[in-house]
């Protein structure tokens, strides 16, 4: 459907008829802007989104000091971006689907991700859901609906759109949200998933989160253009932009973007703007492609002191409080990394199932073929020869009497 | 019993899908109250409404991103690929996605529900770009299932199956035969097994292996050998993945020779993978190399098709060259 | 870069800020609109132009009647969109590259593609260029800077960018056009590829046939939005939405983007409404999809009648000069179709020359297979045995005297 | 001579092409002035400017479409794919596109000009996505040239053969060996053949085909073997399309014994096609099956990695199997 306004001059548009605002409620300081007005959320929720950003702080600064010690293979951080993820979850319904990128951590705790379910699957033993098949921090969890994370970029932006359809016919007025990068947003499925959503009518939010940088690649160049939310307008799409450090009106944008996509079965697309403060994974050094300057600024606008502040003012939560809470989040972190680390790997049979429902007759050769050898070179296959037979290690028994 | 061409079996067959389970939806490129282009879907819109039958945007990642998304929440999507040549924007979202989606994930999430639909294959002038069997393609992925029906009724009962099946199944139908094919097809719901081969012919001097439109071929091929008194075995794998070794290897363990047929390019064709499977299996009772009877290694062509297509005369050859090694 | 303005209440935009009004200048009745003035153009490039537009409509009908005729085995015509194909190419320079969807057969035409060359492709004989090994319609041609028509669609269009980058490296100052549908426009593609032109920089134009299908989907189905041209927004390009039936608006609005693209490298999109006045391809029956009515009021539109109109008011054309045109061109086609039918398929080998530039020894020792099968079995592979060997039957011979 | 490890001598000969060719441009995510996540365009950027080595937005068919354009008009593209578990979104224009350009416009327009090239492979801890090993997809596609290096002196050579061959060529690298391959490369510019397989070891009791990282396996194998007193011969396969059957079926007409390994699942892998082809050239020679050492049929495991492996022990086990067959 087409507008039909006649011009006779060949005048080219360049999308500078237009401004995409920016949506703040919160300032550094802890104070609202002129003119704001804080949502509604009560002290308890409040409370319990302000534990979650440091709980994911604390797990992601702790995490990567145990990748640094050699303990753990990789690891990446939210830090920075712990507003957005987790503003953005706080404003859904516990039970409707999250599909997230790999650097939503935050959402997990908030929904109750307990310390231990972090720790399994970061070290891939045998209670990670995952049974220790992907690496680290591909969490999923079905009970926090919460789709288990898949590497390849971008591809659950379409999964999410059909997801979201299967719940509008479901008629449970559930809906999807769908985490990105905005690094991943070059990618042809998510022009897809938004394409479809806005066609067929799907309760989906679509989430960016504009870090600025993909890996290495600055956000300039990603896209000439004002950021990712104008994409909204090619395919009749509410959008607004956040700020994305700014833990009230991330909420206060989802919370309305949630309303839009139930009641009226309409896609939304919210982009956040915030900074990715650490290297973009434990495998990552930015020193070689961004400034320490640069890197600065963004620390002044940590969010996470800003909802602090803001809790602060209002009597909410004391600096005891603030001290308590890290100490034991930190000794928790640490506890539950001893018992996950010692755990025993998944069994050996985890190699070949879940590739179907049921074990096909070649995998179980396969598999068969592959007990025998490790039979033969036990000592090659420490870790195999331990799952094929609890009793070779002895503290694989021990670890396995914790459960 | 009723007679139906490929596509009334097929159109049947969503039918009886979708009557019986709300959950089952059917969408692809002009699927909706088109049909599509090959008129599969005629009338399931009419009939179930545009909520479980539609039209979607020309995006094919999308359309298995969408469906991967729907099988994860529950639903029981068939998508359909207009021809499989257009399949492989959707490859990332086929072998990183659908492929691995309850391994990755400990089997908290799967797509079991899933089922694609798409039209492959040439003999009908369709060159490079309508023509393509590109089954290897997917072969060489852990957590697909494969399905290739024959005739009406092989296909009515596979897809039945595909779409009940609790793995994700790619269901590639023989476009060729879509209306040349016509048989007797019951009325009612039946199901077919995945990952069984089927005989469809004992002989004792040659086994004869394929799949889709290729079982017609080898059928006008095994006629003309029988003539010079070989004794055929055909098998139509009809899974190719998993595939059923253990009816080939019988088979051959039988006669002791094996040609494989299919309109793909020979290198990297599944007619390899049995080939390599069955070798090793059945090595002391191999009388003559296992043959294989393929497409050349070019993309297809258009005016000179029939030379390129492995006919019956090919297979013929093959089978002579095999039992006179 | 993102704009900096902020806003305090949780506004969603959904694209009501702006609307994208269509260039005319043309009226049905061959006047400019009030106000409009027409580009600079002579006598002799609009007959050219306007010659082409027959000479399309003519070889599309004739080559239609010859499908039916099962003279043919597939064909697709550009009815209803000659204007907007031969408005565009008219305004390029003739080495710029043009790479096509496939409904594009005018701008062959308007370049000069010779009858000839048509029918070789469509019976794909021994001169065809693509040597016999495409579909109808799937022309190309090097020195025509015309890239061969590849049937997957929106592959042309990154490929178009790429193209447009190596001429801007190049600095010979031209550009590349890629057309496609406005179905096309929703693959991944699509998005790669307008992005990507727009980050780099690159003097490329993007002209979109809007025809209101894509086989029997309508754009309602393909997409929400206000049509194709608003996803320009989201990558900070120019945009002009242009009657696709108005030839000289075309023209017109081409002309001013390849000057933006090759003066300023900056990619254009140009979005032409007009409608698919035929079947899709001579496989389809659009009566199972849309109204004759529909259809009719498009027919009135007719974009060739639209300017024969315009060139007689300017005296430019005459009743008797479109007699003789329409007479002559028939003449032609059928007489070229003739020959190319009688000729003879491409050489056996062409079965196995270009998969390399050199063939392997695979595929040497495959062809040698298939040779000696030919001379085993001739009459089962006519084609084949004529191709291999010229003498088999004499009517090959005859045709190839021809040459 | 100096002494490289394998990202410097890819470095040295993209360097070397880039420097020899203004057409040669290198891009792809990150490649730019931070000089690729693996490091092998540093400094590219620097010294040869943005325009010719630059980052992409991250969309692999949108990279690949653009470098196929670019190879079209006249460049050499040498597209970086950041890892070889993402270059399925590109999987059209690879294997519709890239493959067939030159085949379907009668070669009035070619490819040939683009290299494309990703790291590859398992033994890293990368799991599912950062493991795979997928040349078995492409090596079914005609119009492909398919090349993987074993170590420093190879990639330099073979890299700088593929930028300059007339065909487009799939470059795969081993990342594994990346830092860990460490050996004599010459300065200068030189090239190793496309399409030839070497025989890096001479022997006469079996005979061992692999390709880039699992030479290093099959040498720690045949150390074994050799103890065991079975002479092995080796050979580098080198380019999986076109293979070089004619050294692989002499060395097995001496052998009369094969074993094939590739990380890569075994079903539909690329030893099945090997192993088709030469049961059927040396069919007579053959004192035992051809012997397949992959991985698993499933996807790439993390924790278990080790076991999912086709390592030296089950290679040497595969070794004494088919010697004692
Ligand atoms: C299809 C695909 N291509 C490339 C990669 C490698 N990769 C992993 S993360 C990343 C950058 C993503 O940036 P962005 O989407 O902005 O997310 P951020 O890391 O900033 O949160 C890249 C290129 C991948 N995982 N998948
Ligand atoms: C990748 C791909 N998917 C599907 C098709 C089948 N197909 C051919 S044309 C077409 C419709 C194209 O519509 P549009 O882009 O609007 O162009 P129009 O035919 O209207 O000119 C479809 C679905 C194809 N050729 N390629
Ligand atoms: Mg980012
Ligand atoms: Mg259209």
């Amino acid at each position: 459907m087409t507008t039909t306004a006649d011009i006779h001059e060949p005048t080219f548009l360049a999308g500078d008829e237009f401004s995409i605002p920016t949506f703040r409620l919160l300032q550094q300081d802890g104070t609202l802007h002129e003119g704001a007005k804080a949502p509604e959320l009560d002290q308890e929720q409040a409370l319990a989104i302000y534990r979650a950003m440091v709980a994911t702080r604390v797990l992601d600064e702790r995490m990567l000091a145990a990748q640094r010690q050699g303990r753990l293979s990789f690891y990446m951080q939210c830090t920075g971006e712990e507003a957005a993820v987790i503003g953005a979850t706080a404003a859904l319904d516990d039970a409707d689907m999250i599909m997230a990128q790999y650097r939503e951590q935050g959402a997990l705790i908030y929904r109750g991700f307990t310390f231990d379910e972090f720790m399994n699957q970061l070290f891939g033993n045998e209670l990670d859901y995952g049974k220790g098949r992907q690496m680290p921090i591909h969490y999923g969890s079905r009970k926090l609906h919460y789709m288990t994370i898949s590497s390849p970029l971008a591809t659950q932006i379409p999964q999410a759109t059909g997801y979201a359809y299967g719940q509008k016919l479901a008629g449970d007025g559930q809906c999807t949200t769908v985490f990105f990068g905005e690094g991943a947003a070059s990618e042809g499925d998510f022009h897809a998933a938004l394409n479809m959503a806005a066609v067929h009518e799907v309760p989906v939010i679509f989430f960016c989160r504009n870090n600025g940088y993909a890996i290495s690649t600055p956000s300039i160049e990603q896209f000439a253009a004002d950021g990712v939310a104008p994409r909204a307008f090619g395919y009749r799409m509410h959008v607004i932009r956040v700020d994305g450090n700014d833990i009230l009106a991330v909420y206060a944008a989802t919370r309305e973007a949630r309303r839009i996509a139930v009641e009226h079965n309409q896609p939304v697309l919210i982009e956040a703007m915030s900074y990715r403060l650490a290297a973009h994974s434990s495998s990552d050094d930015p020193s070689g492609y961004r400034s320490k300057k640069e890197e600065e600024a963004w620390r002044e606008k940590d969010p996470i002191l800003r909802m602090q502040r803001w809790l602060g003012d209002l009597g909410w939560w004391s600096d005891d409080e603030e001290k308590a809470l890290q100490e034991s989040l930190r000794r928790e972190v640490l506890e539950t990394m001893k018992r996950a680390e010692k755990r025993p790997p998944p069994p050996l049979d985890s190699l070949v199932t879940d590739v179907y429902a049921d074990v096909t007759p070649e995998l179980q050769r396969q598999l068969d073929a592959l007990k025998r050898h490790i039979r033969q070179y036990p000592e090659a296959y420490p870790k195999g020869a331990r799952a094929l037979d609890p009793d070779v290690q002895a503290d694989a028994t021990a670890a396995k009497g914790e459960k | 019993m009723p007679t139906m061409n490929m596509l009334q079996a097929i159109n049947n067959a969503l039918d009886i899908a979708m009557g019986e389970d709300d959950k089952v939806l059917c969408f692809g490129e002009d699927v909706g109250s088109f049909g599509g282009v090959f008129r599969a879907t005629s009338h399931l819109q009419e009939k179930y409404g545009r909520a479980r039958c539609f039209n979607t945007p020309l995006v094919e990642q999308g359309i298995i991103g969408f469906a991967n998304g729907l099988a994860a929440q529950g639903s029981v999507p068939v998508a359909e690929i207009q021809f499989a040549d257009y399949i492989f924007p959707a490859f990332d979202q086929i072998v990183n996605e659908t492929a691995k989606f309850r391994y990755r994930s400990g089997d908290l999430f799967n797509v079991g529900g899933l089922t694609i639909r798409a039209p492959y294959g040439g003999g009908i002038s369709g060159g490079l770009y309508h023509s393509q069997s590109p089954e290897a393609y997917f072969a060489h992925t852990p957590g697909l299932k494969i399905v290739v029906p024959r005739d009406p009724y092989q296909a009515k009962g596979l897809l039945l199956a595909a779409i009940r099946d609790p793995d994700p199944v790619l269901f590639f139908e023989p476009k060729r035969l879509y209306r040349a094919a016509v048989g007797e097809v019951p009325e009612e719901d039946y199901q077919l097994p995945i990952g069984e081969a089927e005989v469809t012919k004992e002989g004792s001097d040659v086994t004869l292996v394929g799949w889709g439109a290729q079982m017609e071929v080898i059928e006008r091929a095994v006629e003309l050998a029988e003539k010079d008194g070989i004794s055929c075995e055909v098998i139509d794998l009809r899974s190719l993945l998993p595939w059923d070794q253990e009816t080939v290897a019988e088979s051959v363990l039988k006669t002791g020779r094996l040609v494989i047929t299919h309109e793909a390019p020979r290198t990297g064709g599944f007619a390899g993978e049995i080939a390599a499977a069955i070798q090793e299996r059945c090595f002391l009772y191999l009388e003559s190399p296992i043959a294989r009877v393929t497409g050349l290694d070019t993309p297809f062509p258009l005016t000179l098709e029939k030379e390129y297509l492995p006919d019956h005369l090919k297979i013929v050859e093959a089978i002579r060259e095999s039992v006179n090694f």
